[in-house]
């Protein structure tokens, strides 16, 4: 089920350079929430129609407390890091598929996450270390300089920055190589460009993978068609070569789709 | 006393005169978790082609202030797919539906028109004319009077149904325009389309759409819906669907007040997928607290 | 290093390109409370005839989202009293001065056109014909190419000054307009003037404005100025001063990367008095952080 | 002088049905802003760009505090109706010409106000107080039924109400004639209806009469020509028969405009 709602926020924090953790008192979202789904974030401010996709970095079934971190990247989320406890915000979600973390089963897992891509990787995280039916599993973490949420994932994680001021000097894949860490499944989110190396890595070496990707969305919930990427097959939905990423997506597997 | 919202358009009628702006809404099934369709005056569809459109590059939309641009470029599945899925889901509902209908050419749009004659599930047919992506030397139908009559009595001999005929604001004199659809045997009007529009990313010095221009829509464009809805009704005799920024009861009422038979809401369903069940209901308390027994006194009385 | 931020507009030099919107700033004297207009690039005055007007009755304005609409009616004190009151005010600035002139006829045009040749204090002339107050059957002269041409080539030749055309977006095709504009010897176009709306008053049932219909203008237009300063910057020679709905310096450099020489800051002035100030920092800010050495790199780059 | 000013909200609070006092903490405003001025408040919300013109109510020269009384007439004073203590929000002003104080000396003056037209008589109603050269100042306040502001009046107030629920049932002039009040000047503030039916009766009886009007503005400076209203003579910044509330106005002497 998809819902609208008014969420409480119950905390805001700046947690790095422009980015804002904020957990959120949800009514059902948070109850349903799935790792790799996202929510529509609305603005107040009456200029601004259109939501804001964010991903579910946490949600708590119990507390239906839902926990979103972003980044500022324009108007809209300079909006939202304005917010402060007890403001109210307009939400619908949970949206899209999620990463489908039953393909983890007996098998060794990388989970990667670059710069603002790296929120929904801890909900996945947190899942597979609660299911415990993986054989392992690495979080695999690239920043461009300033690392942030790592102290949030379960275990220990491989880190790379592009200026080599953490971890490994370089992308994830470089971190991935230098570490030698080896997998059976990716789940990755993260920038175009890192998308396009992993899924040609995976695929170069027969891993399975799957992809969250973004694209500029009107409605959220499948019906205005702005926001698909190119399939590799004929979608059942569109009949042509698209897929929505709100709907069939937000995670693809990598051989789904062209990048 | 229970206001009467209940209106006649072209001989269908609507239980009110709220529908749906095509596009903004799928053939409904998305938006039947937020809101019962069962309360619309009716559904109109996304646009539909006899073949499958894959529709243009991405990214297709971005915002603008209290508008959006979109380039979706009419992708849709085709007719067949439309038919047995979309119209299929729509049978159980007890609203109107109106099919809008899009084309590459006169054949193609004629094609699909047929097709749909036999489909009792159409109430209606919204022809759009006004898509940037038609043949003719690349100036769309919906911009020359006589390119517009042509069309629309073409559509006119190949359909069963009614036909609306959805303008384009983007001319110099829209009712010529609408006074050529009235000529050519049109049954109703439908405005505004999109006005064309771009935006520059300037941190990355290209275009925001990959389309390089968008339609712009939402209710930065409202004034000009009015004053077009309002123009025509002057002009012609046959009814209007007014849309063009309606979020509001307030912004469908000046558009009924300005002569709009009916109204559709597009844009607005992005902000708030309930916003066409809060312009019913405010329609209904605006009649009451001003005391007006049937929302037809309303049409056109601001001249 | 200090980027350049100057710019030649038909061989008069800006010493940047931010310029106001005729009639959103009347001859700067009230906003020189505000800003210091030795920083703009040029004032632009609000419209002069050769007789005094006295303008539309009230109200002549109302808010719409994300922008107004207008029907001032172009009130103005006259040639007379402008030249020795506004024109004086200004000689005491270190910017240049570009007077707009409007008329009911083409013979009011060129007797305010000739008035000011004899005008060493205005440096460009700016010529209204999108105004909707002009004889010629109602048909603004703004609207159709062969009048366009028409009334360009008699204000040129009455001229001593560069002349600019400033043009109506509420046209099919703006590139037909402005080619008319540079074939009658236009040495530059402004675009655009406002887009042609109406707000009814629901709880009153009447027209927001005395006018009726006024013209649309603010951030709201900002996409469809961008688009025809694009198209027409692919069209025609001359410099274009892009205008509609600028109120950052973002959104200046969308019109200036789109193909503007110039921009105009209109409405927003009325939001925020100093917005051209802001306008014009980052602007030099873009250029700093991008390290681009002169503004004129930027001019119609996105293609 | 006329200043731009992010002014803090010190205190808000609801005074009457739809109706709300404000206090603001002003830099340079409220040290010279004179009764019957105006000033500009702007919106917060993107998509609300011209300024509302709000009167003066009190303006303390020492403080700087700045009192404005408004009537929710819309989205943006709505907008305003839910700032809070600490809010910051953007001034200019102050606005227009004021009352004329000096022509109060050593006569009989009455001070009307209708609804949402009370506001600006109290400033002037202090600073005639203080002056203590009238011979005597009256204040008439006319309300549909709610009365309010009535205390803040240095003296008792004359009062009508439409549904005479208090004071005389019906308009300030029908409790000037109940109470047969006498004056040589008039100032008054509050919907047109009223002051056409003041100027009348000023004009009749040879009445000095300023009346403050109102008129949707864009500019509030002068600079736009929006609000104008017609003058009797040509007037001289304009060279027609209008006058600009903002700048010439918003206090007219009856006689000099038409209504
Ligand atoms: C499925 C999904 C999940 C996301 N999860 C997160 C997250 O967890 N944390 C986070 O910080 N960001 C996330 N993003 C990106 C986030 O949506 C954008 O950064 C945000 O919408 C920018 O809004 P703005 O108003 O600040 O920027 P502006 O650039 O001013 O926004 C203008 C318009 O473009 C849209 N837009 C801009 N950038 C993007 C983008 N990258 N993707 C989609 N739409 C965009 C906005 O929604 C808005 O409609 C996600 C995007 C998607 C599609
Ligand atoms: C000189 C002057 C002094 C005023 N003093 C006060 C005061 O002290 N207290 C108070 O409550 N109101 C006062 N008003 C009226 C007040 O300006 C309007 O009620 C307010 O602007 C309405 O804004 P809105 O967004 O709530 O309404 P909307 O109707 O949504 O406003 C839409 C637009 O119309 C304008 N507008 C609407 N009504 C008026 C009006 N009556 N006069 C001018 N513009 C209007 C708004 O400013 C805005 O631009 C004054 C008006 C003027 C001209
Ligand atoms: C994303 C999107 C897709 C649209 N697709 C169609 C379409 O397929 N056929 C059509 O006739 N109009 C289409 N329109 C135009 C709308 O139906 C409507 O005329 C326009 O958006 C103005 O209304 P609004 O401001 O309420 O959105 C589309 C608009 C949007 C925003
Ligand atoms: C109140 C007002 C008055 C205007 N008066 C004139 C005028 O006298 N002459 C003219 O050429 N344009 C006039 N315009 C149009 C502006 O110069 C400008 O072209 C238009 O407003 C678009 O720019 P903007 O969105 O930045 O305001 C006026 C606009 C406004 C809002
Ligand atoms: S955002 Fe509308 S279909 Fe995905
Ligand atoms: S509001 Fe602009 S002149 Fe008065």
């Amino acid at each position: 089920m998809k819902y609208r709602e008014q969420a409480e926020v119950l905390r805001i924090a700046q947690i790095g350079k422009d980015i804002f953790s904020m957990y959120l008192q949800t009514e059902q979202i948070a109850k349903e929430a799935l790792p790799g789904q996202f929510v529509s974030v609305y603005c107040r401010d009456g200029s601004r129609l259109l939501p804001r996709p964010i991903s579910v970095c946490q949600a708590d079934e119990d507390t239906a407390i839902l926990r979103l971190v972003f980044r500022i990247a324009g108007a809209g989320t300079l909006e939202l890091s304005r917010l402060v406890s007890g403001d109210r915000v307009d939400l619908v979600g949970p949206l899209g598929n999620g990463f489908p973390a039953e393909r983890a089963e007996d098998r060794r897992v990388l989970l990667i996450g670059g710069g603002i891509g790296i929120p929904p990787m801890i909900q996945l995280d947190h899942m597979l270390d609660e299911l415990g039916t993986a054989s392992g599993v690495t979080a695999v973490l690239g920043y461009r300089d300033e690392v942030f949420l790592q102290d949030d994932f379960s275990g220990a994680c491989a880190i790379a920055t592009e200026d080599g001021s953490a971890g490994t000097k370089g992308t994830v894949l470089d971190a991935i190589r230098e570490q030698d860490l080896k997998a059976d499944v990716i789940y990755a989110c993260g920038p175009i460009p890192m998308l396009r190396a992993l899924k040609a890595y995976a695929e170069e070496n027969g891993i399975e993978c799957w992809l969250s990707m973004e694209e500029k969305m009107a409605c959220g919930i499948g019906a205005c068609l702005s926001c698909v990427c190119r399939s590799s097959e004929v979608d059942e939905h569109s009949q042509v070569h698209n897929k929505r990423v709100c709907t069939e997506g937000p995670v693809f597997r990598s051989t789904q789709i062209e990048l | 006393m229970t206001p009467n919202l209940s209106v006649d358009l072209c001989g269908v009628t609507l239980k009110n005169p709220v529908m749906v702006a095509s596009g903004t809404f799928g053939s409904g099934e998305e938006f039947s978790q937020f809101l019962d369709l069962n309360r619309l005056g009716a559904v109109v569809t996304k646009g539909v082609a006899s073949v499958p459109w894959p529709g243009n590059p991405t990214p297709r939309i971005c915002e603008t202030p209290s508008g959006m641009l979109n380039a979706i470029g009419l992708q849709n599945p085709g007719y067949d797919t439309f038919a047995k899925r979309d119209l299929k889901f729509l049978e159980q509902f007890d609203t109107k539906v109106v099919v809008n209908v899009c084309g590459h050419s006169m054949e193609e749009y004629i094609d699909c028109v047929e097709k749909l004659s036999e489909e009792r599930r159409a109430d209606l047919l919204e022809i759009n004319i006004s898509c940037p992506n038609v043949k003719e030397g690349g100036i769309a139908f919906g911009t020359s009077p006589k390119g517009v009559e042509e069309i629309t009595a073409a559509v006119k001999k190949a359909a069963k149904q009614p036909v609306i005929m959805k303008l384009s604001p983007n001319v110099t004199d829209i009712t010529e325009i609408a006074k050529a659809a009235e000529a050519g045997g049109a049954d109703a009007l439908s405005m505004i389309n999109t006005l064309t529009g771009m935006k520059i990313d300037v941190r990355r010095r290209t275009f925001a759409l990959a389309n390089r221009t968008g339609g712009l829509s939402g209710p930065a464009i409202h004034p000009v819906a009015v004053r077009m809805v309002w123009q025509c009704a002057q002009a012609v005799k046959i009814p209007i669907i007014g849309m063009g920024g309606i979020r509001s009861a307030e912004d469908a009422l000046e558009m009924i007040l300005a002569g709009a038979t009916a109204v559709s809401v597009g844009t607005a369903n992005f902000h708030d997928q309930t916003t066409t069940l809060q312009v019913i209901d405010g329609i209904r308390r605006y009649l009451e607290e001003n005391r007006i027994a049937d929302v037809r006194e309303l049409i056109g009385c601001v001249r």
